[in-house]
């Protein structure tokens, strides 16, 4: 195998990203009309949609807890996402990222508002590239958002790491499989830099780990301003297509003082 | 529940617009819903296509892989087609193995395309009865607002035509390489009826589901030959429906055709 | 491989039949003393049992239809019930002959009568050689009748199709493995003609199709006179039983009415 | 539910009866229901037959099939015996994979052929270490009115007898081709006993079954020997009562072995 | 292979035992803190662990028997328990095990007393070298008196064989593979001497089945000795600390009857 | 239900007593519970160990196996982590497969192993792209009074310091036979703190877990690194709480590591 140069003299990574610079990162919410909440999320080249349902009765009742809504959140990986043809049946790394992801969110959600309820968060990875779980959640979390479950901020996430060396920002493929890797995802409620998701694989040292840290923390308030940028859109188009529903009835009510007979032409 | 109430008084709404052939959404009765086509949706597929037929959204990745061939048919390598209603996709889908009706929409869309022999098989024989080329066919429903049936046969066509065939080196694959795409002969396309009060609509969104009798899927090719038909649905057809639908499911497809370009 | 004679010099098939031939079908009702409607099945090669019960409760509970019966359709083969040894566990096949299946009787039994009820249909096939799914639906229909289910019509199935270019009635696996063949199974209700199953697979012309759809219309209706002669049959056998049963009475009543001591001696 | 009640009066009125020896179809506490037995049942099947034991209605057929031997004992085939309690066989059956009962009666049915050594495995082997038979025989009950293990056992035997080995060339099945029978040193059988109110009776029907505290099968050879034993059911048993058994066992498995004809 | 003397000219077998001889047994009750009573035993190189809970309502309630408690008799091995590596999934021969135990275990308990709920017995197999299923059911019934189950007697197991000719109590794993073995499982209530499980496979004559019959109703009563042993000293543990309560709970109202100001502190 | 109650007292109970920094059980905040190490406890494993912290009690066993190695590292074998949480365990442990925690449990004490780089993959190779070995290392939570991950964590390194290699000839395993000891470079362990009114404890009883906002788990080896971090629970940790855990990560797993003796 030939060496692979992953920060070249000019500070460039393979794909041309500097150190903390995160890939490109497309977040569009309301996709699904069928979901209470929904979002579509590109990050690099992973790709991946979320769908919300909820707070809705948890069934069966003997799930339902009388404190709090229950967070169920699904991540799975489409068959053809992988290099290799994954089996459709959910394997042990979905359960786990599953488990972790939405325990993550139930700290950002009113969860104590919705007792007996379930709020089930439903994610699908398309494409993949490294960092699929961090993309996941941060599109669940402009999707909460899209469904109008209240929640205390929203929960921005990206992974950090090394390779040869290196400490860098949301590592790809590449990166993450240097001999001397170490990936770290990280979710923060950016707010107030609680951290609610932190997993880290590979072998690091007490002040390594400390400059990762606040490499991500960075990273996913950069992550944040995307989504309130992606939420905002979205609320200024709605408000836009209301502006123009007003205009329309102004128009009409403008036509009727305008010509009154309209009106009791209707009535008839 | 509210949800439910609400597609209940739209399924109502349906009954009483068809009496006089109108459709909730204003279409014509043989009118398709908008057709949105994303091909080379995914990067680690091998072919991949999002549709948007309508609001129904439909995602669908082929992978190519090596295995041995059936021992009937040495010479042979074959496609599979799996699909999964994914819970984001209607509030009443729920996570799990495919139940009947995601088995009976893989089933159906595999015939469709398998019987048109767009595929020619012996092309996929790698060495004769030891190694052939299988085409996993994988459809994901990402948001269900009706009829898909046609939703997946467009997007599996599309994924189709986007296929690249993996670089052999020694009959193993070469990731990341290709030797060329998958020749598809013909574009085998499914065109789906629903029986309302009596009356034949093709393209039914969710409230006209909810509302019909039967549903018929006939998959055509452009050469005006069927290969596959499928009758769901509680209720029934006359022969002189069927022959209605048969009629025009190869005019509908013949224009759903013209999405892809000539392979 | 030799070339086969589909259709011979005589127009005869390769098992001696015409091309518009019924295989010998033998349909014996009330057969499993459990079961509360049930029917064995002998189609050419095809062997199959069918259990019906029901309505009966559906459980659990949030199944249940408050305005009809589910129809519950279970088609299985066994694992020796074919050429390889088939898997225990129900294939996709299976799976998706079982809805088109329970779909065609739900037309035909008057389910709105019975809400929130299953009624459950339990087939099962021991030997095979194409056709099974409407011998298997034909007998259905005759376990439903004898459970006494009320129906607005038996459901009468047969398979058309294409070998060698040869329009022909229930094809058997020879014939449905010629390079030309096609397969359409078909069931109808027979007093009205209505299609309440029908597939199709192999590749076929608009004339083609209509002339087989035909050919398997009239099939369908000699599917239903041998269901009609095995009820008659059975319902003969009954009435024998009940008739033997009055002349039992009646001999009795006679032996009383000459020997009145008899009564009194029983009244004591 | 109705058929509960009905079930649980005919158990009631089977515990009176036994008191005075008596049971609830008149038969002898020691008496077989009538036993119809057909063989070659289906013609896919290597081997098969059918056994009505009363109205209890049995199918099993065998698939040889070839697969490489375990590797404690290279040289040698072996069998495996599924059981499948068909939902159509009784009200309280459902469909699934097979539960408690199906697995203990698959087993003990196993165990009765296997332990007889009615088989010699090392025949079965084709090439040591590479290739070997396995008899994969597989039993479906289509009625349950009692006795499973009996009537299972019976049929099983009979499917056994029925049984051709395929043709091989090459070391490979010749489909549709036989190359001899399935070899039988000996007819191995369950004879299964139910112990109500304190008393034994032989073949009991499935109100006795609803009504014995306890089940003892014992399966046995025309040598007089015993080749598996199997105590169901949460009762219990005194040892002269499973003395008594195992003389029953002898004699009533050699009747049931006339309706097999010599091999 | 080289022939294997299984009884050797002083009579001893392959591990030093005399034919009627058990292997090393030792019992210990409540060793899990968790579970409602427990026990582990090592009965030769067996080793299990066994928790009971109950009885408890059984969920879901369809299950529930309006007349008993259900006795749910879990019995699994360890992966790494037999030579080779065991699949995670509970095989037949698991449920099968499971099955005949519970019925031998339901025998003894009163379960009459207990309608409508459950009794779970779980058992894991650690080590195994034959008469795994005597020793889990034997542990299982000191578990039960342990978690206070009322029951009308201890239950005691024990396997008794053939190898080589001979008739021996408790067969070993080389035993068992004697190519004329015969196992033969057996539990009894010694008290009455009532069989609750009797399993037996290979071949064997009438004669010869008693001999060894009776030599396995002799190693249940051993057994017995050793249950009623183990829950003996666990009730003389008990005790012992019940005794050093009072005397601390003496010593404290001696001291207070010496010193009343100490009572009235307290009262203030 | 009952037991439910009582878990539910004294959780709050252990909430009133961390406001003044104390626990339930007296310990100190950053105290382990007795630590006892049983290893060899099963003889078929080709490792194992038994490790009660506190009333926790967990078993593992190690099983080494002959396996292709992945495409992706054909000179490499690997481990493979399974974790059952037992019936037996707690009145809320059901029968079934690896439910989320029992699954979060095995991966993670995965990573911990083999991120450290204790286990030299490459030295599992047997012969290149054919055959490597796999060491199964399967986790049986026997009583769950709190802590899993520390006691599965110590388990496991017990079990593996325990693993002999079992003998090849023709590159086949030698039934009972060993080639020598698992290499293990470096004893991995991870320690696990509880936030639990805003305050950190280390190695939390049940009680405490019922009471916690959220969990760490710190994998470290003895040369001061960290292999692996996993947050669980519904909680979150401020940057100055993780560097703490860290700290004290480093401390406690160095105490734990003095329990077994240098390999």
């Amino acid at each position: 195998m030939e060496e692979i140069v992953y920060v070249n003299a000019e500070g460039k990574r393979i794909d041309g990203r500097k150190l903390d610079e995160l890939r490109p990162i497309k977040i569009i919410p309301s996709v699904l009309s069928r979901a209470e909440g929904s979002a579509y999320i590109e990050w690099g080249q992973n790709k991946a949609l979320v769908g919300v349902f909820g707070p809705r009765e948890a069934i069966p009742q003997h799930i339902q807890d009388p404190t709090k809504a229950i967070v169920n959140y699904v991540y799975r990986m489409a068959t053809f996402s992988v290099p290799d043809r994954k089996s459709p049946k959910p394997g042990r790394r979905e359960i786990e990222i599953s488990k972790v992801s939405g325990e993550a969110l139930a700290k950002a959600i009113f969860v104590e508002r919705f007792p007996n309820t379930t709020i089930d968060i439903y994610v699908h990875i398309f494409d993949s590239n490294a960092g699929t779980r961090c993309a996941a959640l941060t599109a669940a979390s402009v999707a909460l958002a899209d469904a109008g479950i209240p929640m205390r901020d929203l929960v921005s996430a990206c992974a950090v790491g090394r390779a040869a060396g290196h400490i860098m920002l949301d590592l790809c493929k590449e990166e993450e499989d240097a001999t001397d890797a170490v990936d770290m995802p990280l979710a923060i409620m950016p707010r107030t830099k609680e951290v609610v998701l932190l997993q880290m694989d590979g072998i690091i040292s007490k002040e390594e780990w400390k400059e990762a840290f606040e490499l991500g923390l960075k990273g996913c308030q950069q992550v944040y301003e995307i989504q309130k940028k992606a939420l905002k859109r979205k609320y200024e188009e709605i408000a836009e297509e209301e502006a123009k529903a007003i205009e329309h009835v102004d128009k009409q009510l403008k036509e009727i003082s305008e010509n009154p007979e309209l009106l009791r032409g209707g009535n008839k | 529940m509210r949800d439910d109430i609400l597609w209940e008084l739209r399924s109502d709404k349906v009954k009483e617009l068809i009496k006089v052939s109108q459709r909730l959404d204003g279409r014509g009765l043989f009118e398709y819903r908008p057709v949105q086509i994303e091909t080379g949706f995914s990067k680690n597929a091998h072919g991949s296509c999002r549709i948007r037929l309508g609001e129904t959204d439909v995602i669908v990745g082929v992978k190519m892989d090596i295995a041995e061939p059936y021992p009937d048919s040495p010479d042979e390598g074959s496609i599979t087609v799996g699909a999964e209603l994914m819970p984001m996709a209607s509030p009443v889908f729920e996570p799990g193995p495919p139940d009947q009706n995601a088995t009976e929409l893989a089933r159906v869309v595999d015939r469709c395309i398998r019987e048109s022999k767009a595929i020619d098989f012996k092309k996929l024989s790698i060495v004769e009865g030891e190694k052939a080329w299988f085409v996993f066919i994988d459809i994901y429903i990402a948001n269900d607002a009706g009829n898909l049936f046609d939703a997946s046969s467009l997007a599996a066509l599309g994924a189709l035509l986007d296929t690249k065939i993996p670089k052999l080196e020694d009959d193993k694959i070469v990731k990341g390489e290709y030797s060329g795409k998958l020749e598809l002969s013909k574009k085998p396309l499914l065109t789906t009826f629903a029986k309302i009060n009596g009356k034949i609509v093709v393209d039914p969104a969710t409230a006209e589901e909810r509302a019909m009798d039967a549903r018929l899927s006939i998959g055509t090719t452009e050469e005006a030959l069927m290969s596959a038909m499928q009758k769901g649905g509680t209720g029934s057809f006359t022969q002189a429906e069927i022959e209605q639908c048969i009629e025009l499911a190869f005019q509908k497809s013949d224009e759903l055709r013209k999405f892809f370009k000539v392979g």
